[in-house]
Formats: C-alpha cells, structure tokens, sequence
C-alpha cells in the first residue's frame, strides 16, 4: 500500500504560488509571475499523473472494486463531537480522474496565458488569481467531507469573481463577475441548508460514511415530511440547486454567458471546463445516497439537465458572440452530464449513466477547453468577440482552423473522435430508462453539430471582412495546447471508462449499441450538412428562416428574456420592494420611534419647565399644599 | 499586582503620561508605546491562560483575585478570565492597537482625543475581566460614556444629534440593565443568607423562576441595545456614520461586543431558564437583525451606513447564536463576535482612510478607486470578502459554526429561523460586490482622485495587523474554538440543566 | 379659671391677632410693629413657662435685634406712607385654604395625642446651669453648636457686609 | 402639673395656628420684608413649641431651651443676611417685590 500522504502537494503548490505572486508579484518583471504559475502547476499536474497512475493501475483496486482512499485528514475546525470539517484529500475513480482534468487544463491554460495574455496590465495578478483557482478547484475535487467541498466551493466562486472582474475598469465586466458571483452565492445557499440538513439527518459530512451504500446514512430521513417528499430527498434537492447554480443549470444558468467577460483562457479553464462541472462533480460525489435514498431528486437532476441542454442549445443557435455560443454550448453539455447522472441506477451496468457522465465531463473538459482556447486565439487575431466581424478566417490561421475543425466534429459526435463515445454511452443511458429524455437529447444532439457548425462556417469560411490589419496566426505558446488538447480530443475516446470509473467502482462492460449510436451520428451530421448550406456561403437562407419564426428566433436571440425576469426581480422587487422600503422603514419608522421618545421627553419638560417659574411664593404654596394633602393622605386615609 | 489588573493599570498610566505630553507628536508616541505594550501584555494573558489550562488548572475562571470596595452592597472587585474572555481581551488588545494608529492624523486636541479613546478601551478591558456584575456595570458605563465626547466633538456630519442619539440610547439600555443586574442581585441567594454580585457564586444557585420571568428580558435587551439588537439598533447607523474612524473600530469592533457577551455571560448563563421560555421572542428578533440589517444595507450610498446596517446584521447573528443555547452555536457566537470585531473594525479604518482622501464617503461619488489606491482597496476588497464569509477568513469560520450549531437544534422552530438566518450570506455578498463594484471598480470618476496617494506607514500598519488576524483565525481556527469551547463547557452545563427541548 | 389661664388667655390672644395683622395689613411699618407685639408676647409665654433666660433672649435679641433691623430696612427700601396693594383675591382665598385645612389637620392631630406630661421634677433653670451646659462638652453639653453658631453669626455678619457692600460700578 | 392648669395642647394649638398664619404671610405677601416678617413667625411657633415640649415632657432637661436659643442665634443670622439680599435688590430693581426675583426660572 502506497502512502497517498503526498497528495496534499498537489492543492498546496498553486496556493503557495498565489501567496507569493500575490505578495511579491509587483516586485519583479510580470512574465516571471508567469512562468512561476506555470511551473507550480506543472508540478501539481506531474504529481496528479502519478497519482492516477498509482491509484488506477497499482494500489486502487482491492478485490476488483476500486476504493475510497484517504490520503490525509487534519481537523480543521470542530462542531460536535461528530460534525467536524476536515482537510484532506480524498481519493477515488472521479476524484483522481478529476485532478487529471483539472491539471491538465490548467497547466494548458497557464502556458496559452503566456501568449494571450502578453503585456496585458495585472499579468501578475492573472497568474496570481489564475494559481488560486487552481488550488480551489484541486481542493474541491480531493474533499474528504461535504463541509471541506463548500468550503472550495465558495473559494472557487471567488476567484472565479476575480477572473472574471479582472478587466476591472470595464463596467460590463464588474457587473458579470457580480452576477456571477451572486447567482451561484444564491445557489450555495441552497447548497449550505442542504448540507446542515444532511448532516442533521445523518449526523456526518464526511463523504465515506455517506457514500458508504451499506452505512446507516443512507437509511436515513426515508420517511415523508413536506410536499410528499422525504426530508432526505428535500436535502439532495437543495444541495443540487448548489451544484445547478454553479454548473448553470436553467434557471441559475444567466451568469454563465455574461461571465464571457474574462479573459478567454480563463472562459476555458473556469467556465468550461472545470467549475462548471462541479456541480455534476457534486451530483457524481454524493451519487450513491441520491440513488438510493432519494431517486426523486435524481430523476429532477435528470430533468433539469435535459431541459437546460435543450434551451441552452436553442440559444446557442442564434447568437452572434462566439463565446457565448461556447458558453451556451457548455450549459447544454453539462445539461446532458446532470441528465446522464439522472438516468443513472447505482451498480454495475445500471450504474452506465453515472460512468457516461464522468466520461463526457473528461472528453468535453478536454474539446471544450480547445473550442474556448481556439475563440481566445481567433479573438486575439481579430479583435472582436462578434462572428459578424469574422469571415474566413481559414487562410489566416491554419492551425487554429484544423483544431477547431477537429474540437466541432468531437462535440458534433462524429467517430471516432471522443465525443462520440461519451455522448453515445449517455444517449443510450436515457434510451434505456427514459425514452422522453433520450428524445430531447437526441434533438439536441443535432441541434449542437448546427451550431457548432454555423460558428465554424461563420469563423473561417464565408467571406473575407476588411480587417484592419491582417489577422495573423498565434504565437506557439498558444499553439501547443490548441495541439495539444486536439490530440487529447481525438483520443480520450478510447480510456475505458467502463472499467476505472463507475458508479460502485466496480467493472463493468457495455458494448456499443448500434440502435443508438448510428442515428444519432445521422442527426450530427445532418446538422453540420443543414450548417453546411445555410453558412459556408452567404445565403439568405438564415434571414428567412429568422423572419418565419420570429417569434422563436427573437426569444433565442435574447435568451428568452431570462435575463430580464431576473432584472426585475432582482431591481424591482428585492431593490425596490424589500430593501428600499426596510432602509425608509429603518431610518423613519423604527428610528422614528426612537426620536419620537426623545420628541415626548422634550415636548413633556418644554411642558412642564412652565411650573419652574421662578416664583419663590409658587413653590411655596405648591410645597405647603402638597405637605398638608400628603399628611391628610397619611395620617387619615392610610392610618399610618 | 496581577496580570489582569495590569490590563487596567497599563491604559491608566498611558492617560496619565498623555496629561504630560507637549505636542501632538508626543501624545501618538505615548499612546502608541501604550497600547503597544498594552497589545503584548493581552497576547501574554492570552499565552498564560493556555499555560494554566495546560498545568491542569480546571477551575472555570483563572487567575481569579477578589478584593471588597464597598461592602454594605457586597461589591467586589473580582477578576478573572476564562477562555472567551481571554480571547476577547486579545480582540481588544488588537483593536486598540490598530485604532490608535488609525487616529494618527488626528489634529485638534489630539490630547484629549486619546485619553478618552484610551479610557475607552480602560473600561472594555475592564469589563471583560469582571467576574462581579457591579464592578462589570462600572466598567461599561466607563467605556460607553467617552464615547458621547468622542463622537460629539471630533465626529463629522451631524455629530452632536449622533452622539446625543447613541448615548441616550445606551443610556437607556444601561438603565434597564442596571434594573435587570439589581434583580439579579437580590435574588442572588432565594435560600436567604448573603447576597452576592459574583457570576460565579450566582450560577451556583437557581435564581426563582418569577424573578428570572421578569429580570431575564431587562438584562437581554439592556446589552442588546449595545448588540445593536432590533429595533434598539438605530443609534448604530447614525452614531458610526459620525464617529471618527478610531472610535467606529472600537465602537463596532470591540463595544458592540460587550452587548454580545454580557447577554451570554449575564441573561444567559444566570437566567437559563427565562431564557428558554422566552428565547423564541428574542430569536425572532435577532433573526430579523440578521435579514433585516442585510437589506437595509443594500440600498445605502454612505460607506459607513452601508457597514452599521451590516454591523447590524452580523451582531444579530451574535445573539441570535447565543439565544440557540447549544454549545456549537455559542462558540459560533463568541467567534462571530471576534472576527466581526476585526473585519469591521478594518472596515471602518478602510473607510476612514478613503474618506481622509475623498472627502466624501457617498459611493456614487467616487469609482475606481482600485487604480489610484491599490493597497487600500485590496484591503477593502479582502475584508469585504470576510464579511460575506469566504473560506479561509475569519467571518466563513464564525457563521458556519453558528448555521452548524443552530441548525443541531431539536426543535424545527430553531431549525426554520435558522435557514432564514442563513439567507443573509446571499444578501451580504450583494451588498459588498455593490460595494465593491462601485467604488473601488470600474472607471476612475472623478479626475481629482488620481492625485491622491495610497497608504502610509501607519494606515499599513492598522490594516495589515488587522488582515493577519482576520486570515489567522481563518485559516487556523481550531485552536481558537476548542479554546472557547472548553471554556462553554461548564456554562452549557448549566444552561442546558433548564432546556426543555 | 386660674390667673395663669387668664395670662395665657391674654398672650395667646395677642399672639394669634397680632400674628394675622402682621400678614394682612397694608402698611409695612405697621406689619412690624404688630410683628414686636407677637414676639414680646411670645416671651411673655416663655416667662409663664419659668424660662426667664430664654424670654429675655427672645425680647432683645428679636424683639429689640430682628425688629430693629427690619425696621431698618423698610425705612430704608420703602415710603414710610406706602400702601401695598390689596393681595388678588384668588391667590389670598387658596393661601387661606391651604393655610386653614393645614392649620385644622395639624391642630386636629394634636387634639387626639394623648401627651403624657412628665412628672419628673422640673430643672431650675438659671444663669449658672445655662453658662455651663453652654460651654460643657459632656452629656448635655452644648459646646459644640455654641461653637458651630458663633462661626455662623461670625459667616453671616461678613456675608451681610459682602452682599450688602456697593459694587464698584463697572 | 405645676403650670397650672394649662395643657401642653394650648401651646400646640397656639404654636399651630401661628405657623399657617405665617405660612399664608409667606405665599400671599408680595414684599420681601413682610416674607421675611413670615418667616419670623414661622419660627417663633417652631420655638414655643420647643420649649413647651421641653417644659412639659421633658423638664428634667434643657435640649427644647437650648434648641431654642440656637434658633434665635440662626434667625438673627439668616435676617441680617436676607436683609442684606434684600437691600442689594432693592438697588438692582428699585423695589422688593418677590416677583421680580425669579431669576432662576427654567
């Protein structure tokens, strides 16, 4: 048995690199903040391979089920005898493969920074923030408990505030990071009553013993308490709605596009690769007690997911700014991740939901990141996010072109690249359990090969626009992760998922299931052929089809007007209705009682101050009749 | 002499050496060699008290002395700490420390500026180590009058209404302490026999339920006025936005929390069970605190009332804590009290050194504040963030702990406010990114800022200890809750013998 | 009726008549002279009492001293022919109430005491025992107030001077 | 007893009425010597009632005389005083009427 111990590393290094470009970063020349970051995250990224490496094919497995294994625990604050939040690092299938993904990401996301974010001001504060997320999101996946998870959880909300605020003399951008940070705040709230109503009802929040699918815990709060749902149920509910806020599942899903804001590696690294999948991360984490405690709350994690993807996927039909194509086109993803978990059983092949999820939230980190790494490089020789400033493209930037070509037909499923695989294994989780959801998947997956290709047609085909100087190809700093992950997209298809990553840990085997898998390469590819003919030339086609179904396309356009519910909700009725009138409230009612008493206080003696007359013959006559009256009082009436 | 009268003594001497300073450079110098060594001396206590513990000493209080001073009443003056105060002294200690450098631009009788700042400080060093409920009375009466000079003559805006306001209402509150102590006085022994001020011999004894029906709800809202309890909060909002920015730290910081503790210390732990009977009241009312002082902040534009609405709204969730009667949430409480004293205490010297540059404290005035001023700013951005209970800051430390703990309570009444209670996080971030959007964010509005200049050494100084203390607890909090926690233990006894849950 | 009853009878007489001119009638001068009756009768009681020490006191330190002085000062502050104007009738019917109910409560309660009079035998009282127990300081021994108001008579005769004295004019 | 048939209650009553005639004298007159005068009475009916006190329940003892006498001491005093008030507002005011007096109003 190999001592996990040393896993502590592999959050500590990014942290250690944010105190100190944090603290000294101003002290010398910028770009070496950079190569600090880089340098402390390709360790952390070398340490994580070993790591996966040791713990799938050396120590992992015992009897063929692979364990839970804590590799070190500390007591960081204490409760209850029972309820204590630790520190540590928890090792299992989604947490190891997890600390891949992320490392690898980040540590690409490092190296394009170093190119894409050349002479920008606060480049130290980049790398500095950019280390903090990393550390974050690394301490998020290893949690040994659910208290040490929200704990990450909030600290990857923050840095993700300060990624996308850090253009921070830019309005818009200030107001994304606050969206942001607000909406999932919100979010986390339902996360937080969830947890102190977990651990009520069970009394722990440490992973193991919830997860453990013979342990008391998951025997608990089976019973009904409100709304016919058991209180169990209720708790899941609510920790998802925590886990929905930051993986934008609909309706908490209007801060995803407007984070687009930040610079684009951070899009990449934040928001399409690594924290939004937290909350599928959290679904997968806690997956054993959604399943068989609570399968309610699993079929709604199983909605939301396929109704997010499928709006998400509307959306991302018509916009015009790539990168909130790239962002919509995230939420319909992870949409489909959360649909997977929810048409998931626990245990061997029941379990091929929960193994299709993880598996797409590996290949689609790896394909999205490049999709968002690619729009960095394109917007970096563009200058301009929006696709009407962009017209082929194709001449200018080869490389970018064959990547992005390579990430489109992954996410569109065509085989043999990743894509393919993972989203097959879920269509065919939703075709054996819920043929409603395997409908709007199958749409949806037709719908994304459109999309993506109406962007990819629109970028680097269609027609020259004047620029105003010619775009030129990215420096090799960026090149080599576009290279990179497109080798990664290309390939990650072929990990057997089935055998490392699984719900009870435990191999299973599935064969492809041609039912599925070839009409669902038929809708891809009818949608990049349909993106094909109305984009790869100017063609009217698209005008047309808009003003036929106005409605529709003026709804997807503005994201159907979500956004504005929101703003009136928000502006309206918190601003206008709650705090405005409390702070008039507070400042008239309440404190005018307050001075209404000193008002009394100063009324009464103003009032009676005319009994202080001055009038030496006054008092006396006061004095003798009060003297005369209270000796009466005295002596006749009381008999003293 | 003992340790803990030293913690009086030491302030009284730096009073005396001001009356015999010349200029104003001397005054600071003195204060600041003062509070200096005032500083180290708490961080001693605190290192003996963890020395006693570790000796085996398992007495509730230690390095207890007791002398009589005036004894046809019984009133003594007895002393000592157990771990909450310990920590609270050190909270002082800090807050002092900082506050003296955060007034090192003070001009105008600077003299007498500091003395009563310092005899301030003397009565809230006093309070935390009384184990007599007089002697205690004494001392908060001694810390919350300099406050009326304080705020009326060096304050700004409309500082006499201020000053009046906050006194007057604290007045008010130590009247009905004063009605609620003298009760508790004179049912302090229902076996006849002597009768007796000491916490420690009370607690021994079972105070009759009448009178605890009665003196329970005078003592709760007479340090809840100070704990900024609704709706005895309004003299907070006025009495900070005047208060120059050294009395705001203390006041906020360390002040407030007198209400905090002598609500625990006194209501709670002698009156248990009036306590349980009535707590609900009272946990309606702190819970409105919480929310209601959250969104009253939202919509304030002066940076000071933005932070007394959400003092407001943090001091709630003291009480609030304290009311749940477990020992979870009371260590929640007690931590909630320390890291709020250090956030906001670094809110408002943040707060006093901007307005020492704009001139103003309206944040639709001022924009971008990042790029002139870039130290301060990361200041504010980083206490904004402990505020809104960011892991690894004090402030996420305390709330978890009080959501923990109130939320282990068996009762569903206590389990439901408490998940009200928990909405304020989301309401704090929106008022801190609104903060923290318009005024440090953004672009730069006003062209007469850029001149301004960041930090100095002292104003470094001020937050920088600050900052340290708030990450310490946050980073490392075990320490201090099983500190407080141990010392819970004996009073929980007592409190949870009167549950009836 | 006994002749003492009859002097006392006489006194008390003057004393209550005298005592309501003194505070109703119109001339100042007269209020003091009528004031000189009331006290001389006053030690003509404590001579029926066989306090001949204390009635001569009471004759020339405020029959001869008080009235003198006052005297002094109407001369000084008043017309001698000056009338004061009739007292509002209000104000004089709610002094006279107040004075009468307090007068009849008083008077009442002093009618329904039952004082014992003591039988022990009475003191001589004469210049020896006074001009000892004045300056004795054992028991019933008045050293101490004889002490005390010789340095108040000493405080208000320089008081008297002080307040009285012109102020140089500013 | 010896005094011949005269019951203390005579002096009392005697005492009594003086008294509330001197307090009418008090609250009605409106010049300051003629309150003072008041005043003169009132304590001359506080001495006859010493003295009778001290003659008939206590004759073996001297404290009515001597309270008395201290009385007598303290009017003389406090009448050279007020007079010596009197004279200065007479000065200010040009006559001495109380209620020019009232300074010390609210």
């Amino acid at each position: 048995m190999i001592d996990f111990g040393y896993t502590i590393w592999i959050p500590l290094i990014p942290i250690l690199m944010f105190l100190f470009i944090g603290l000294t970063g101003h002290k010398y020349k910028p770009v070496i903040s950079g190569y600090l970051g880089t340098l402390g995250l390709l360790t952390s990224a070398a340490l994580s391979y070993y790591t996966a490496y040791q713990y799938f094919f050396n120590v992992g497995k015992v009897a063929g089920v692979y364990e839970k294994i804590i590799g070190f625990n500390v007591t960081w604050l204490r409760f209850t005898d029972t309820l204590h939040i630790d520190l540590g690092t928890l090792l299992d299938p989604i947490s190891v493969m997890m600390l891949v993904v992320i490392t690898t990401i980040s540590l690409m996301v490092h190296i394009y920074s170093l190119g894409y974010m050349k002479g920008e001001k606060g480049f130290a504060r980049f790398y500095a923030v950019l280390s903090l997320f990393s550390f974050s999101m690394l301490g998020l996946v290893l949690a040994t408990n659910i208290f040490q998870m929200y704990i990450f959880w909030e600290l990857v909300g923050v840095s993700s505030y300060l990624l996308i605020s850090f253009y921070y003399e830019k309005p818009s951008a200030v107001a994304a990071g606050k969206k942001a940070f607000i909406v999932t705040r919100f979010a986390d709230l339902g996360f937080l009553i969830g947890i102190l109503m977990l651990s009520f009802i069970t009394g722990t929040f440490d992973f193991k013993t919830l997860t453990d699918p013979n342990g008391a815990a998951i025997m608990q709060g089976g019973s009904a308490a409100f709304l016919g749902l058991s209180v169990m149920t209720w708790a899941l509910l609510l920790i998802f709605i925590g886990g929905a806020g930051k993986s934008a599942m609909f309706p908490l899903h209007i801060w995803l596009p407007d984070a687009m804001e930040g610079p684009t590696p951070v899009s990449a690294l934040i928001h399409a690769a690594t924290m939004v999948v937290a909350g599928v991360y959290l679904v997968a984490r806690l997956f054993t007690i959604f399943a068989l405690s609570a399968p309610v709350a699993l079929e709604i994690v199983g909605y939301v997911g396929g109704i997010t993807s499928l709006f998400a996927a509307v959306i991302a039909c018509t916009q015009n700014d790539i990168k909130r194509v790239l962002a919509f086109s995230t939420m319909s993803q992870i949409g489909y991740m959360m649909l997977a978990l929810g048409v998931s059983g626990y245990g061997g092949e029941e379990g091929l939901g929960y193994m299709a999820s993880m598996f797409h939230l590996f290949t689609h980190a790896m394909f999205k990141a490049l999709l968002f790494l690619g729009a960095g490089a394109i917007i970096h020789a563009v200058h301009s996010n929006n696709m009407t400033d962009m017209g082929g493209l194709r001449k200018y930037l080869p490389w970018t072109n064959i990547t992005f070509l390579i990430a489109c037909l992954t996410i569109a499923g065509v085989p043999p690249l990743s894509g393919f695989w993972s989203k097959d294994e879920i269509l065919v989780a939703a075709f054996e359990h819920n043929k409603f959801l395997f409908a709007i998947e199958f749409l949806v997956a037709g719908l994304t090969a459109f999309y993506m290709f109406r962007l990819y047609f629109n970028v680097f085909w269609g027609k020259d626009r004047h620029y105003h100087h010619a775009p030129h190809e990215a420096p090799p700093v960026m090149l080599f992760p576009l290279v990179f992950l497109a080798i990664a997209s290309i390939f990650s298809g072929f990990i057997p998922f089935t055998s490392l990553v699984t719900s009870d840990g435990e191999a299973f085997h599935v064969g492809t299931e041609w039912i599925v898998a070839i009409p669902s390469v038929l809708i891809g590819l009818i949608g990049i052929a349909i993106a094909w003919i109305f984009y790869k030339k100017e063609t009217a086609i698209p005008d047309k089809l808009a003003s036929s179904f106005k409605l529709l396309y003026k709804g997807s356009l503005n994201k159907f007007y979500i956004d504005e519910i929101y703003l009136f909700v928000t502006k309206k009725i918190i601003f206008a209705l709650i705090s405005k009138p409390i702070a008039w409230f507070d400042r008239h009612v309440i404190d005018g009682f307050m001075n209404s008493i000193a008002f009394v206080t100063n009324f009464a003696s103003e009032k009676i101050k005319g009994m202080q007359s001055g009038q030496l013959q006054q008092y006396a006559y006061v004095f003798v009749s009060g003297v005369v009256i209270l000796a009466f009082v005295f002596i006749y009436l009381l008999k003293f | 002499m003992d340790i803990l009268t030293l913690l009086i003594v030491i302030p009284v001497l730096t009073v005396i050496g001001i009356l015999f300073c010349k200029d104003n450079k001397q005054v600071r110098v003195v204060s600041a060699i003062g509070m200096s060594i005032q500083l180290i001396q708490s961080i001693i206590v605190v290192l003996m008290y963890f020395a006693e513990r570790k000796a085996g000493n398992t007495s509730e209080m230690v390095f207890t002395q007791t002398y009589m001073w005036f004894s046809s009443l019984n009133i003594k003056y007895a002393i000592g700490i157990d771990g909450i105060s310990a920590v609270m002294i050190l909270l002082t200690g800090i807050i002092i420390f900082t506050g003296v450098f955060a007034s090192w631009n003070v001009k105008d009788l600077s003299k007498e500026f500091f003395i009563s700042l310092i005899l301030l400080a003397t009565g809230v060093f006093g309070f935390f180590i009384s184990l007599d409920m007089f002697t205690m009375f004494l001392f908060y009466e001694v810390a919350v009058i300099p406050m009326y000079l304080l705020i009326g003559i060096w304050g700004s805006g409309p500082k006499e209404y201020s000053a009046m306001k906050l006194t007057l209402m604290l007045m008010g509150g130590s009247a009905l302490l004063l009605v609620g102590l003298l009760g508790i006085y004179f049912n302090s022994n229902p076996a006849g026999g002597e009768l007796t001020w000491n916490i420690l011999e009370i607690a021994k004894v079972k105070i009759p339920i009448e009178a605890q029906r009665l003196f329970f709800p005078l003592t709760f809202v007479g340090f809840g006025v100070l704990g900024a309890l609704f709706p005895f909060h309004t003299w907070s909002p006025d009495g900070h936005a005047s208060a120059p920015t050294a009395v705001s730290m203390l006041h906020a910081g360390v002040l407030m929390k007198l209400g905090g503790y002598g609500c625990f210390r006194i209501a709670m732990f002698l009156m248990p069970e009036a306590a349980n009977e009535m707590g609900w009241i009272f946990i309606i009312l702190t819970a409105t605190s919480v929310v209601y002082g959250a969104f009253g902040a939202v919509v304030q534009k002066d940076l000071k009332y933005i932070n007394a609405y959400s003092s407001v709204s943090h001091c709630g969730l003291v009480l609030f804590a304290v009311l749940m009667m477990n020992k979870t949430a009371m260590d929640g409480a007690i931590m909630q009290m320390i890291s709020h004293g250090l956030m906001t205490a670094l809110f408002f010297a943040l707060i006093g050194m901007i307005y020492g540059r704009t001139h103003t404290r309206i944040i639709t005035q001022m924009g971008g504040l990042m790029k002139i001023m870039p130290f301060l700013s990361v200041c504010y951005v980083i206490a904004g963030l402990a505020s809104l209970g960011l892991p690894g800051l004090s402030g996420f430390v305390a709330e978890m702990t009080i959501f923990v703990g109130s939320f282990q309570h068996v009762d569903t009444f206590h389990r439901i406010v408490t998940i009200i209670a928990c909405s304020s996080i989301v309401i704090t971030a929106v008022y801190i990114l609104r903060v923290v959007g318009i005024l440090l964010l953004g672009p730069v509005k006003n062209d007469e800022f850029l001149k301004l200049k960041d930090a100095e050494w002292h104003e470094k100084l001020t937050t920088v200890v600050l900052i340290c203390a708030i990450a310490g607890i946050g980073l490392a909090p075990l320490w201090l809750s099983d500190t407080i926690s141990t010392s819970l233990a004996p009073i929980i006894d007592k409190i949870s013998s009167a549950s009836i849950f | 009726m006994t002749s003492n009853q009859i002097m006392f009878a006489i006194f008390s007489g003057i004393i209550v008549l005298f005592s309501i001119l003194t505070v109703t009638t119109k001339r100042i001068l007269r209020a003091a002279v009528y004031l000189l009756f009331v006290l001389i009768s006053t030690a003509g009681l404590y001579f029926m009492l066989n306090y001949q020490f204390l009635a001569a006191v009471q004759i020339t330190l405020y029959a001869g001293g008080i009235v003198v002085l006052i005297i002094f000062s109407i001369l000084l502050t008043s017309h001698i022919s000056e009338k004061f104007e009739a007292t509002e009738m209000k104000k004089s019917i709610f002094s006279a109430i107040a004075a009468i109910s307090g007068a009849i409560l008083t008077i009442l309660t002093i009618l329904q005491y039952p004082f014992v009079a003591s039988q022990a035998p009475a003191k001589e009282v004469n210049m020896d025992l006074i001009g000892k127990s004045l300056l004795s300081y054992n028991v019933d021994g008045y050293v101490l107030p004889f002490e005390v108001i010789s340095i108040l008579l000493l405080a208000a005769m320089i008081a008297a001077i002080v307040i009285a004295k012109k102020q140089n004019a500013k | 007893m010896i005094n011949s048939g005269i019951p203390l209650q005579y002096f009392l009553v005697l005492a009594a009425i003086m008294f509330f005639v001197g307090v009418y004298g008090f609250i009605t007159r409106k010049n300051l010597i003629t309150i003072l005068m008041s005043i003169e009475l009132i304590l001359n009916s506080v001495n006859i009632n010493f003295v009778a006190f001290n003659k008939y329940l206590y004759p073996d003892k001297l404290q009515g005389h001597f309270f008395t006498l201290f009385v007598i001491a303290v009017a003389a005093c406090e009448a050279a005083v007020a007079i010596a008030i009197i004279i200065n507002i007479f000065r200010r005011f040009n006559n001495i009427d109380v209620e020019n007096v009232d300074e010390m109003k609210y």
